[in-house]
């Protein structure tokens, strides 16, 4: 969420998930919103039938692009020179903002110089989609007044995420999409508790509420709330962590409830990294394949057996109720943490997790008025919060952007790291499905999950399929440059000849075997979207 | 002299107490979330009984639970493996502030349940159940019960019956066991006179002026029968559908479910049942993989027609008893609303 | 029987969710009506959000490596072992070798315990979870 | 009954006598059931099927393919299918499963005496046909028993011993094919139909009986219209995904029709009021 930062200067969702049901234009691009994000979906549907108009930009033609006025298929990893077609045409048609961007925004210039300088014929054959298309589009957006965009991990595991992200922030900003009520900018967040994770500080640079562990002023704070001196150097970043190999900088790691095995790029090197350490400790609810390498497992409480809080996509932190006790001889999380702590000689005694909370709310200004009492009776708060008088914050940048002004960062193609070629012919994305959660951990333990989705399905163009005499059902062999996979071919138009489909739910099909390490720079996310692989029929 | 009755509303909560003693009492109840569902009231004066909207569970719920346990097995070894029957007692219960939907509901679950065999879980629940029924002068936004014919008042699967006349009730029964209720409890219970009836009447004529929605669930019975409904439709309402499962789990009166076995142990376990719906696409998917049902055209036809068409040729009445929960929860907007008004506006 | 709001765990719309409780176990869940995401609807993993609780892989005991294979240990001993060797490495390497990773399916109290643990406790700034997968 | 009642979904353990490997697909499992008592009463008709239950892997329906009259065992023919036929193609002689049932409408056994009979099956298929062919032959219905039986390579020819016995009883005949010869077959190679063709039959005084997958019901029903079989002498059994057996669950659904209860035997004549993607296309 890199970019949004440094254009608006915070990286979450500027509005309400339930704002986008009164919008006129939805653009969502690179999100499979109706199977990952259903109740966005929902509002998304429902702006339709009150007579809105919604956008996709999506290299597969998913069920939400079906439904699409407009649907893009994009060539994958193209969305900047896309967005900037989009904004060239808003400029040569008078549809930007004027008054917007004087008010409210800078380095206005510096985005037009690059735009003019744009050829819109050459882009347009970069990107796959004819002219006429992506101009449709631009009319549509930048003639609304009331207009979303929503974007998720197609967007941002790219190596250019950081760029994809300042892009869309510069489209919204031209046309002055931003400030307003039903009108914004919205990162749809993976995992259900991204946000909160990220504002808790479970980042090597930041303490929570993104307060920089490199600034002197911040760590002063904490080293006086925590009576503990802090370290002043960023720490590594998860790729840096699980991806050392043999010779990695960490000889001691401790997992709580991430299964990197399954979940990060590039599976040889992960086993590699973890399997040479000399400590590893995992606290998780199943055995999953990253526990199964621990040299201790810690039985972790499940969601239903503890008391806390989450906070979702659209900044809302609210409770999560303890219903039955811990299962077996499992404990909460934190019970393990202060357990931990306490036999690593610094005492934690908190009495629950409502006293947690009131030491972050001190310490956290976003998470100011925000304490159990409150957000037990009500439906959670929306950050920022700042004290206990206020009532939340529902949309973002009213009036001014969290940094000030919005700031127009240009932003130019960068191909992907690895497209296909003669040897690797087939360009695989890797995604989600409606059925499953992430590594499966929790949703491949429900009956019926995985009845209706049992396990991994490539899509793959029928006219593919035909080449290579593969029918659906059919097992094939996937291979890249970094490892290979066995996986069941689904024949569908859903996907374009050239491009294929995959999850990473299913531990038999550890599809993170092929991607590619490759990341953003400024973000590290890494590039999940795009990797070349070869194809054959077992 | 009638066999109706008068509870003064003072004495409503008096009467549930002293039911209480004998019964598991079961009332909407608005939470401190302000949800309003049927729940379990331990202490009656630490809730709040909410007559005035609408419960978002029905009772489908505590007669037919999302999950319930069939028995138990073991199996210390491959030669033997035992079967055990579930001993759980369950309370006799009454159910207050039941809606003429909710009611009608129940009477089609008895069907479901106890017409082809006699399912031993629904049954003990049923069995045990006393209904306290109440008729809606104030249909909800989202109700029809007026086009499925089962309200907003009704005169059957009630034990006892009431009406709200302002400051008092209008009690009816329409079994023995509402009967018993009046007579143990006859201090309660003052015997109406001829306005009150007139009262109620005039409460009936005026909920019926009140709806909302108008649904016109006779056309589309009429054209499900005549094979009218052309496959567009489907197809539209099938694209739409983002195969939550919710409407079907939401509805008083969907009643698929599947049975797996739950493993507790390694040598033991119990056999579920739980929810399902026809919607899914493992619904019908055999164990080879073949699926007589292509849910991408045809997932959300099954549903409806059930509904509409198959319980029609059967019993004579749709099984949608109009109590509006479907409505606008859809991911893509296809409840049986939406479907009645395309097959019978759209095209005409 | 009881019914308890919670959050949902399945992604990052976060609708609420009521469990319902029977004899010590979660037997169903099911949508709250007012929740301003919810609105009495779930997706599909929404209304099957019981069915893991109760998996029988759920882990119930601490496990140790011991001649190679993950054994069953009190949990005095798991903890003892881990406390003692995340110190060493932590203070021998004065926090650059011990790595942490929280998680964004745990809540927000555990997140700040978790980094609090690292930064106050074990000196040190790697800390991460997995926000970008 | 109220017994009845109480057990409606309570399975009784029944002990494996005997395993038998069909091909390397289906395997005989002949049982009996564990209460002896219970056992000497438990009778069934051919076409009807059993809930199984294997530990830890729910149920499944199987049909009987064992005539009533067989010396008590049950006999239930399972192709490997799914995670619970999988499980059980593990299990030997001795173990124990769980069996409930049997449910549904039986083959009308009383129709079919005095006609001529044709049987086709493909596959798993004949194992519901091998109960009504058995049935038959003792009780001495039908006046000319035609058997044709599909299978996809000559390896996997189930019900070798039956097939070989009705080959040589007087008034049957009984005919292979299969898909795909390997060295050494000398019979029949194509589909089912072709066999048909090699038949005389006499629609009007014969029953026909099919069982087998839908491609090839679609390619017999069609064939025997041409042949000038009527509706209701056409009678065949439908397959669908299971849970309950008893009416109540909704799986088993072909429009207002449950296969557990109004099924798994069907003439013709009732399909064709039905909308069964089996008949379409």
């Amino acid at each position: 969420m890199a970019g949004l930062a440094t254009t608006f200067g915070s990286g979450a969702m500027t509005n309400s998930i339930n704002e986008i049901e009164n919008a006129q234009v939805m653009l969502v691009i690179g999100s499979n919103t109706s199977e990952a994000h259903p109740q966005v979906a929902r509002r998304i549907f429902t702006a339709m039938d009150r007579g809105a108009r919604l956008i996709v930009i999506d290299p597969r033609r998913t069920l939400l692009a079906r439904r699409a006025d407009i649907h893009l298929a994009i060539r994958p990893g193209t969305d900047i020179p896309l967005l900037n077609a989009m904004m060239r045409i808003i400029l040569d048609e008078n549809l930007a903002d004027d008054l917007f961007i004087e008010m409210r925004t800078e380095n206005f210039y510096g985005l037009r110089d690059m735009l003019y300088r744009l050829d819109l014929e050459e882009t347009a054959r970069l990107t796959g989609v004819d002219l006429a298309g992506i101009r449709a589009a631009a009319q549509l957006y930048g003639r609304a007044q009331k207009a979303v965009i929503c974007y998720c991990l197609g967007i941002t595991q790219h190596v250019c995420g950081t760029g994809n992200v300042q892009a869309i922030a510069n489209l919204a900003m031209l046309t002055g999409h931003v400030e307003k009520e039903d009108t914004g900018v919205d990162p749809l967040r993976g995992q259900n508790n991204v946000q909160g994770a990220c504002d808790m500080g479970a980042l090597p640079n930041v303490f929570p509420s993104y307060q920089q562990v490199d600034i002197d002023d911040y760590r002063e704070k904490f080293e006086r709330a925590w009576h503990a001196c802090l370290p002043s150097q960023p720490g590594l970043t998860l790729m840096e962590m699980t991806h050392g190999g043999k010779n990695g900088p960490l000889k001691a790691m401790f997992i709580m409830g991430e299964n990197p095995v399954l979940s990060d790029p590039v599976q040889a090197r992960v086993e590699e990294t973890l399997d040479n350490l000399e400590f590893l400790l995992v606290a998780d609810i199943f055995l999953t394949e990253t526990a199964r390498r621990a040299h201790v497992v810690l039985p972790a409480a499940s969601f239903a057996e503890k008391t806390g809080t989450f906070t979702n996509s659209e900044r809302r932190v609210q409770m999560v109720r303890r219903v039955i006790p811990p299962l077996g001889q499992s404990r909460t999380d934190s019970d393990i943490i202060m357990d931990l702590s306490a036999r690593l000689g610094y005492a934690m005694d908190y009495e629950s997790p409502a006293e947690i909370m009131e030491e972050i709310s001190m310490l956290a200004p976003i998470y100011g008025g925000m304490q159990h009492d409150r957000l037990e009776n009500s439906w959670g708060l929306q950050w920022p919060c700042w004290d206990r008088r206020h009532s939340g914050t529902p949309f973002l940048h009213k009036y001014y952007f969290t940094r000030g002004k919005g700031r127009f960062v240009p932003t130019v193609h960068e191909p992907p790291a690895e497209l296909p070629d003669e040897d690797y012919p087939f360009l695989l994305i890797t995604g989600r499905i409606y059925h499953q959660y992430h590594t499966g951990t929790m949703s491949r333990h429900s009956a019926l999950l995985s009845r209706e989705a049992g396990e991994a399905l490539l899509q793959l163009h029928p006219g593919d399929g035909r080449r290579l005499g593969v029918r659906s059902g059919d097992l094939v062999r996937m291979r890249s440059r970094r490892g290979e996979v066995q996986v069941k071919a689904q024949l569908t138009e859903t996907v374009k000849a050239g491009e294929i489909y995959t999850t990473f739910h299913f531990s038999e099909m550890p599809v993170n075997r092929l991607t590619i390490s490759a990341k953003d720079h400024f973000s590290q996310c890494p590039e999940y979207k795009i990797c070349a692989v070869h194809l054959e029929k077992v | 002299m009638t066999d109706k009755y008068i509870l003064k509303k003072d004495h409503l909560l008096p009467l549930l107490r002293k039911l209480k003693k004998t019964h598991r009492l079961i009332a909407p109840v608005q939470n401190r979330h302000g949800d309003t569902l049927f729940t379990v009231i331990d202490n009656l004066d630490e809730v709040r009984i909410d007559l005035e909207n609408q419960a978002q569970n029905s009772l489908k719920q505590f007669f037919f639970p999302q999950q319930e346990t069939l028995f138990s097995y073991s199996n210390p070894a491959g030669d033997s493996y035992h079967f055990e029957p579930v001993a759980e007692e369950i309370p006799p219960t009454l159910y207050f502030g039941v809606r003429p939907c909710d009611l009608a509901a129940v009477l089609y679950l008895d069907v479901v349940f106890l017409k082809n065999a006699k399912d031993p879980n629904y049954l003990q629940k049923r069995q045990n159940s006393i209904l306290v029924g109440l008729n809606c002068n104030d249909p909800f936004a989202s109700c029809f019960c007026n086009a499925t014919r089962n309200g907003p008042f009704t005169d059957c699967g009630f034990d006892l019956q009431l009406t709200d006349l302002g400051d008092r009730f209008l009690v009816e029964y329409d079994r023995s066991r509402g009967q018993e209720i009046i007579s143990q409890w006859r201090q309660f219970f003052a015997q109406a006179g001829e306005q009150d009836v007139k009262a109620q009447y005039q409460a009936f004529l005026e909920a019926r002026g009140k709806f909302k929605l108008q649904v016109h669930l006779d056309q589309a019975v009429k054209k499900l029968a005549e094979d009218e409904v052309p496959d567009s439709v489907w197809e539209e309402l099938s694209m739409r559908c983002q195969d939550c499962g919710g409407c079907a789990y939401i509805c008083p009166t969907c009643t698929c479910f599947t049975i797996s076995d739950l493993q507790t142990s390694d040598h033991a376990g119990e056999r579920i049942r739980s929810w399902d719906a026809c919607t899914f696409s493992g619904f019908t998917r055999m164990a080879g993989g073949h699926n007589p049902v292509d849910r991408q055209m045809r997932g959300i036809e099954k549903r409806f027609r059930h509904k509409l068409q198959f319980d029609v040729k059967k019993d004579n009445r749709p099984s949608c008893v109009g109590c509006g929960r479907c409505v606008n929860i859809c991911f893509g907007g296809t409840d049986i609303v939406r479907f009645i008004n395309m097959t019978c506006c759209e095209n005409s | 029987m009881h019914d308890v709001l919670t959050t949902c765990v399945y992604c990052g719309c976060g609708c609420g969710v009521y469990l319902h409780e029977h004899r010590g176990r979660v037997v169903g869940s099911s949508p709250s009506r007012n929740h301003p995401v919810s609105r009495n609807n779930l997706c599909v993993k929404g209304w099957h959000l019981h069915e893991f609780i109760h998996h029988p892989a759920r882990l119930t005991e601490p496990l140790m490596r011991k001649n190679g294979h993950l054994t069953p240990v009190s949990w005095d001993e798991a903890l003892s072992y881990a406390a003692r060797e995340l110190g060493r490495i932590a203070r021998e390497s004065e926090g650059k070798a011990v790595g942490l990773l929280s998680s964004a399916k745990c809540t927000n109290e555990e997140n700040y315990l978790l980094q609090k643990l690292a930064r106050a406790v074990l000196h040190t700034n790697n800390i991460d979870h997995c926000a970008r997968l | 009954m109220p017994s009845q009642q109480k057990d409606l979904y309570l399975p009784r353990p029944a002990e494996i006598r005997e395993v038998i490997a069909e091909n390397s697909q289906i395997k005989t499992f002949v049982l009996s059931f564990v209460d002896r008592q219970y056992h000497d009463k438990f009778s069934y008709a051919p076409g009807q099927f059993l809930m199984v239950s294997i530990p830890h892997c729910g149920e499944a329906p199987i049909s009987v393919s064992s005539t009533p009259a067989n010396g008590g065992t049950i006999h239930l023919s399972v192709r490997r299918a799914g995670k619970l036929t999988e499980a059980m193609h593990d299990m030997k002689k001795g173990d124990v499963v769980g069996l409930r049932g049997p449910y549904g409408r039986p083959f009308p056994m009383t129709d079919l005496a005095g006609r001529d009979l044709l049987f086709v099956a493909g596959g798993i298929g004949l194992a519901p046909l091998r109960s009504v062919i058995n049935t038959c032959l003792a009780a001495g219905h039908g006046r000319r028993i035609t058997i044709l039986y599909g299978s996809r390579t000559p390896s996997d020819i189930a019900f070798q011993a039956d097939l070989a016995t009705w080959g040589q009883t007087a008034n049957v005949s009984c005919l292979l094919t299969v898909d795909r010869a390997e060295p050494g077959w000398e019979g029949d190679v194509g589909l089912v139909t072709a066999l048909l063709a090699q038949c005389c039959l006499a629609p009007r005084e014969s029953k026909a009986l099919l069982c087998g997958p839908p491609m090839m019901i679609r390619a017999v029903l069609a064939e025997l219209a041409g042949r000038g079989f009527a509706d209701e002498d056409i009678i065949t059994t439908m397959e669908r995904h299971m849970k309950c057996g008893v009416g109540i669950c909704r799986h088993c659904h072909m429009d207002d029709k449950l296969v557990c209860k109004d099924g798994p035997v069907f003439t013709l004549e009732e399909l064709k009021r039905l909308n069964v993607l089996e008949l379409r296309g």
